[in-house]
């Protein structure tokens, strides 16, 4: 229902968002001023350090965090196909990002997208470009492709157990270039539409990505999930996570890894990567502690895959705000993150019965738009002050809501609605399109087997030594000839 | 009494308990096992080395009857568990000559 | 019977602490200074660098770290209990921490506890504190903050496989305000009794948490093996590690995080955290050589578990004597822990028989003692030398006892046995009155289907896809329609 | 066969290296100056930061890293065993470096070995040493020593699974001093035959350990392959990795830890470093790309075993490369890497018919030879020229074959050569040695029972909470009176 | 001789094993299943997904006997296994026409 | 009708089944089981605990077979799986009433 309505409306929305483009674009178009590059003079090492390790931070996210999450959730016969959908998009988005990706996000373009300028990474290198002026330029960029490969990765969540690998891979794609480009380009990109540090039309606060890295993920798997469907038997058989276990790991790895998601994102070792730092830990500690308690009360046990999820929806909603707010409103914000996604991964998912498997859009949709309002109300002047929002000479500066500047929450209402509109739009055309070209969905007996056998020929355990080391030959697992002599295996029949 | 051995496919299951519960035989026993026969197996690559997994998952199910129930089980469970494909199973029928429940010590078809 | 020993004794015992803090506390509570704060001129880039790197790398020994070394090591049916209780500790612990917890130990306050000047992080931002100049006060408590997690985190290996979830959470809540805030105090807070940088009266060695961390945590993990009794069944039916492979895991990320917890405590990317860098690693490595040759020897076999938990014993045991001795001492201080706590965790525990389920005493707190002594042993002046110990002019100045400093072995013995008579006297009452209040263990049933099932309603791992995924409906596991509409499951009596 | 010929061809092959040897070392013995201290004053704490970071990455790819990569390939009999061997190479590697490892690499000596100076650590201090000016020579040390315990580790991969646990110790010590320690100095100490940096004859490029880590590793691995034999079984019975789980979390483990390994080896948070970094992330990326797109091609199916090898392939070619070309040129060397490790790990393998368990060989020696010889073609003196390659005054100078200097080539291969030869005779030679002290390969019955139980007398898992946890007194898994008072174990017979 | 099935509580595996011993029967296979009947099972939570598991864990023990033994294997087996609540499980016996010792070709009785 | 049930140990499966092919029987079920009999297990230690684990891994077929075919069928698997080592294990032959393919519904021999 929803799924065929969305669909039938893809193309006004699509007209519409154009207009909005539209609107802005040639305004600003000749604007822009090309990025500008620093002397190597400006170089910091003790910046360079923390960027770097802030860069192999981001990377663990994905892998083997986010896979070890995912993976753990699955059923076992899909684990290996969860894993391998986080491991090899930190290899495809990492040769798209280099060819075009990088230059179409961060080179200064129009309000919506980037130019060709840095396509193949040319002048990327270790003069420091204006946007890190204390890093080499290729630092920013690998920091940023690492924001790249998380964020497709994020979707798995919704079509995991079901979508072919061949369409995951197309789509994947498509969506970096179509969706997570122009994103990046507005919110952060020389002269983006949103971006509050260099004359964004509208001043968003966006510290390291709830727009563009959750909401429009969160969003575009909730597209996802629709047009796929329901895995088969989904509300008639359980499907339970194979092993809580490995969710933890991963959880715990998110966790640690998002210091240099946050923190990173201060693009410096100094004092407000340090604040982005202590938020990011406080809202995770009482984002686990929110959905913890919630179904404790409501359902009288706490469980650990709530508590793990928890802290996923705490870092989800402080992200934009991290470097923005206070410890002690990070705290208030994790809790809030923590009960409203427990909410929207629970009643919500099951009242409008769609099958986001892992709750991507629960989580990351849902948190990250609840986490773009709050960073409106909570941001704090003197904790980080846009350029957009400096008060005039002798005035004392507001920033958030709650320091009586309103105009913050309108332009955050503006990019969180532009960012769903986007995701919606592009994800619903780019799912059709590969639809058409490879289709979306395994059939039924490869679902029935598994992903893991049918997308890739493998199992993911193999722990009854008994079975797969002795049915050789006989019938049982053996090794054929045309790699291995052996003695030829026993037809049966 | 019978006990009746049911060789079916696993994600029938749950069709066969529902389809014995029906005709009032709700004691089941459930056993995980690796079934040879027509059905072909799977293959999986690791490296290179590709590995032909000749057996397939089944479940065999022990249910033990009073011999006049017996037909009517067997005949359940076959309309139960049949998908038409190779590979749905068998049952076997063997006599037992006693039944005993260990909670009371009842004997034979009270034990049941 | 020790049991009822210790029990009884609390009364008299506690008094005596109590006096041993009021000979104390009056004379100095007047001459402490407050915590002097630093300009922003001070900050190091690099030094802030490192310490959010090490703060990072603290987290990740409690999670995953720990979670999986405990995890790999109980009983199947408990392992997500376990991680559980590593992973809701990062939560809850760092909500006390920010309301008043680090003011609590970080405050100038008297000799035996900090006061209130932070509480609700007051006053704790960018600009340095006194403890570490060159780093943001607000990043010197979020590092404090990750060793206040993993200390209490320690302790559930003493009670792992039978505390009740609630009582494990009051109980921990009450520790680290009774216990751990005020030993963090006394031993590095401005003015503390043991403090040997800021005239404590007895000036002891204590780099990185042998007392405030391993001793306390792990004496205190005795006291909660006593006071709970055996798991039901032991020493009559085995209860091997469910996964030897999960601690292994365990165990390589705590020595990786340990780095952070020892080298991180120089508070600068400076020679001292690289030299207790050094000593951490070396000090791992022959803990490790120590407990699987001493094995070897004994029973013929090295086994895998011996080595990874004598890895940690070499850790435990060097975290004191990390920044004040050198790499060769620390071969030999790691030797030693080594196979001091093989005898620790096997012999002595069967010969007291009490059920210390993981050994937390036996390497926390039996490695925490030796590590407090040897440290006076082999410390050396010209490694790092506190104000305390600071030689008179002309004078060649000694720290460690081979140096021929006799009264830091003093010293070391004091802060040893004040830290013994506080866990003992603290973890009695505190589990008491939680025992009072909410019971400490589970009921027989519940410990039987195991505390993943019974506290939180969830099982570790689904392997079994036929049973997991098939048992729908007819009485297996199956959706109720409570949450989801289904097919009314067939009811069977 | 080719065993015996090996064996066969052992001595001679052996004075042809030592004639190698000899022909250089007179000459330059007298030659080479003593290592140089520097002041403290050189010291950078934004280095110093990275290098710590680093060093705690490298440790990080062999435990957990490689211990997982290599645990899940393994048969879930050896997975304790398998992890065990990189565990203990942690604590053992240590303790020899420390002693006398360090100084016969590091210390001036001759052109292939140096000598005692620096052995127990003497003037291994704060001080920074001419390897590394800016951060402690110690760092520098320590740093170096990850490298010494991750290289005999990647050996374990060739012999997995049937060697004795005191043989595989006896053997890594060895090598580790016969051929770690002369080709550590030969690359990369002070007057080092092939050291690019200070005066080699043949002055080759290896960045981070193409040659010195990957080449002999791998080679060295063959060695093992062929002398142990095939595992029982081999070609006959199928062995599957019991968990490619485990091995994917460790793949990415061992690519976020690459980062330390290859950028840690600018050995300062510089520009150079972040090249060394892209190039290292983007040569992972299409090394799996490369080794999952040609398993699709060829047999219809991109597994996660293949795309997770292919990462790992990718990271051993660039690791002599990663410091001396472009992003756009690791793209190609890691799309080379991963296609050409998937064809010597599949056809080459069965071809030759020696069973190297988990392609030690495959990827490192192949893929350490091919990035060997690429480094040569794709290096760009742009990015950073080693002394030995600058022009003279006015002319541009040419590094890499695609900028025209051949003689690079000429150096590469004999570096590449040399390599060979001395990890094939040492190899073997101390193999032999070994074979005669304690026998290499464990017993029929052990093979057949595992490692794991038969080394170590552990099991990796213990799912079957029913028959671990009930199967006691009666005969079942008991505690014997030994240890611990227990009804007597009914005996059977 | 005589095929004693005796499904049981997995904690009672011990007991019982101890039980046979005590009247000289040591050779017993034992074989994990999933028990369903009047015994319930428990409920788990994922994110809010309630699921009820029915079936119960339990261990089925195969013990060929001669039948002059029999009963007072039975009897023992009943007496070790019994906790007096549900789920205590079932006996059942059939007639073994055959046995053989695999290692030693050894027929029926010689080879128990 | 007949119901061999043969317990060997796991690594002889692959003989018995080519055995069986070999003689014309492709349809067989396995099981994994513990056997407790004269071959001894082995032992673990924990941290100093010492564990005797008494069972030994085997496999437990079940092939249905006509009963002129019986004989024929016990003896290959005698062959093929004795290694003549305590612990080979054991087979036991028990009469089936009746067999049902559930795929076909045929009955009995048709059903083998
Ligand atoms: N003679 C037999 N004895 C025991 N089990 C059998 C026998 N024949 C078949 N089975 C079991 O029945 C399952 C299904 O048989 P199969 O020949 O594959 O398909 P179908 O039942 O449709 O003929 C097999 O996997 C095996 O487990
Ligand atoms: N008719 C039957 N056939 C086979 N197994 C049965 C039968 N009835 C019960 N069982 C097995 O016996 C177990 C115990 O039976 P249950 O009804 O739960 O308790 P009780 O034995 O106390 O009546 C069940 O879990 C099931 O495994
Ligand atoms: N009476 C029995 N009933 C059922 N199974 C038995 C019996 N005796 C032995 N077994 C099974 O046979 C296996 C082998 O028996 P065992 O006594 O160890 O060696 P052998 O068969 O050489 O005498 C045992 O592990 C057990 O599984």
């Amino acid at each position: 229902m929803l799924r065929r309505l969305l669909a039938s409306r893809a193309t006004p929305m699509f007209l519409f968002a154009l207009m909005l483009l539209a609107g802005g674009s040639p305004v600003h178009a000749a604007a822009v001023q090309p990025v500008e590059m620093l002397p190597l003079s400006n170089l910091s090492a003790g910046d360079t350090a923390w960027m770097m390790t802030s860069a192999a931070l981001v990377l663990m996210m994905t892998g083997p965090g986010l896979a070890l999450f995912y993976g753990g959730l699955v059923r076992r016969k899909n684990v290996l196909a969860t894993m391998m959908q986080s491991f090899i998009l930190m290899s495809v988005v990492s040769v798209v990002w280099a060819v075009i990706g990088y230059s179409l996000a961060f080179d200064a373009g129009n309000s919506f997208i980037g130019g060709l300028r840095f396509a193949f990474l040319r002048e990327v290198g270790a003069a420091p470009a204006e946007y890190a002026p204390t890093i080499p330029h290729s630092l920013w960029m690998i920091y940023q492709l690492m924001f790249a490969i998380i964020t497709p990765a994020l979707i798995c969540g919704a079509y995991a157990e079901r979508m072919k690998f061949s369409a995951m891979l197309l789509f994947s794609i498509a969506w970096l270039l179509g969706v997570y480009c122009p994103m990046a380009h507005m919110v952060w990109g020389k002269g983006g539409l949103l971006n509050a540090w260099s004359g964004g039309q509208f001043a968003a606060l966006d510290f390291a990505g709830g727009t563009v890295v959750h909401i429009s993920s969160g969003v575009s798997a909730l597209m996802c999930a629709l047009m796929l469907g329901k895995r088969r038997g989904y509300g008639k058989v359980p499907m339970p996570p194979h092993s809580v276990v490995l969710s933890v790991v991963g959880a715990a790895l998110l966790w640690v890894g998002w210091f240099g998601f946050n923190a990173g994102s201060a693009l410096s070792a100094s004092p407000l990567a340090v604040g982005a730092f202590v938020a990011t830990h406080f809202a995770a500690a009482t984002g686990a502690l929110g959905w913890a308690f919630y179904e404790w009360l409501k359902s009288g046990k706490p469980t650990v895959l709530g508590a793990i999820s928890g802290a996923v929806a705490g870092l989800v909603v402080i992200t934009p705000a991290s470097g923005y707010t206070t410890p002690m409103y990070a705290l208030l914000m994790g809790l809030a993150g923590g009960v409203f996604c427990a909410l929207t991964s629970t009643k919500l998912k099951h009242w409008l019965k769609y099958d986001d498997s892992l709750d991507a859009f629960g989580v990351h949709g849902a948190g990250g738009t609840l986490g773009a309002m709050l960073t409106g109300v909570f941001a704090v002047a003197a904790v980080n002050l846009p350029t957009a929002y400096a008060a005039p000479a002798g005035q004392v500066a507001r920033l958030g809501w709650l320091e009586g500047n309103h105009v913050v929450m309108f332009n955050q209402l503006v990019a969180t609605v532009l960012t769903w509109v986007i995701a919606i739009v592009g994800s619903l055309i780019i799912l059709k399109i590969v639809d058409v070209l490879v289709g979306l969905r395994v059939g039924e007996e490869d679902e029935y087997d598994g992903l893991d056998l049918s997308q890739h020929g493998e199992s993911g355990y193999n722990l009854e030594d008994a079975f797969s080391a002795t049915f050789a030959g006989g019938g049982g697992a053996t090794l054929l000839q045309e790699e291995l002599q052996v003695v030829p295996a026993v037809s049966h029949h | 009494m019978q006990m009746i051995e049911a060789i079916i496919k696993p994600h029938k299951l749950d069709a066969v308990k529902t389809a014995l519960a029906k005709i009032g035989l709700l004691g089941v026993t459930a056993v995980e096992c690796k079934g040879f026969g027509r059905q072909m197996g799977h293959t999986e690559r690791y490296r290179g080395a590709k590995m032909d997994v000749g057996f397939v998952p089944k479940v065999l199910l022990k249910i033990c009857v009073k011999t006049e129930d017996c037909q009517k089980a067997v005949d359940s469970i076959v309309e139960a568990a049949r998908t038409g494909e190779v590979g749905d199973g068998k049952i076997f029928v063997t006599p037992v000559s006693q039944a005993v429940r260990i909670r009371t010590g009842e004997r034979d078809e009270q034990a049941l």
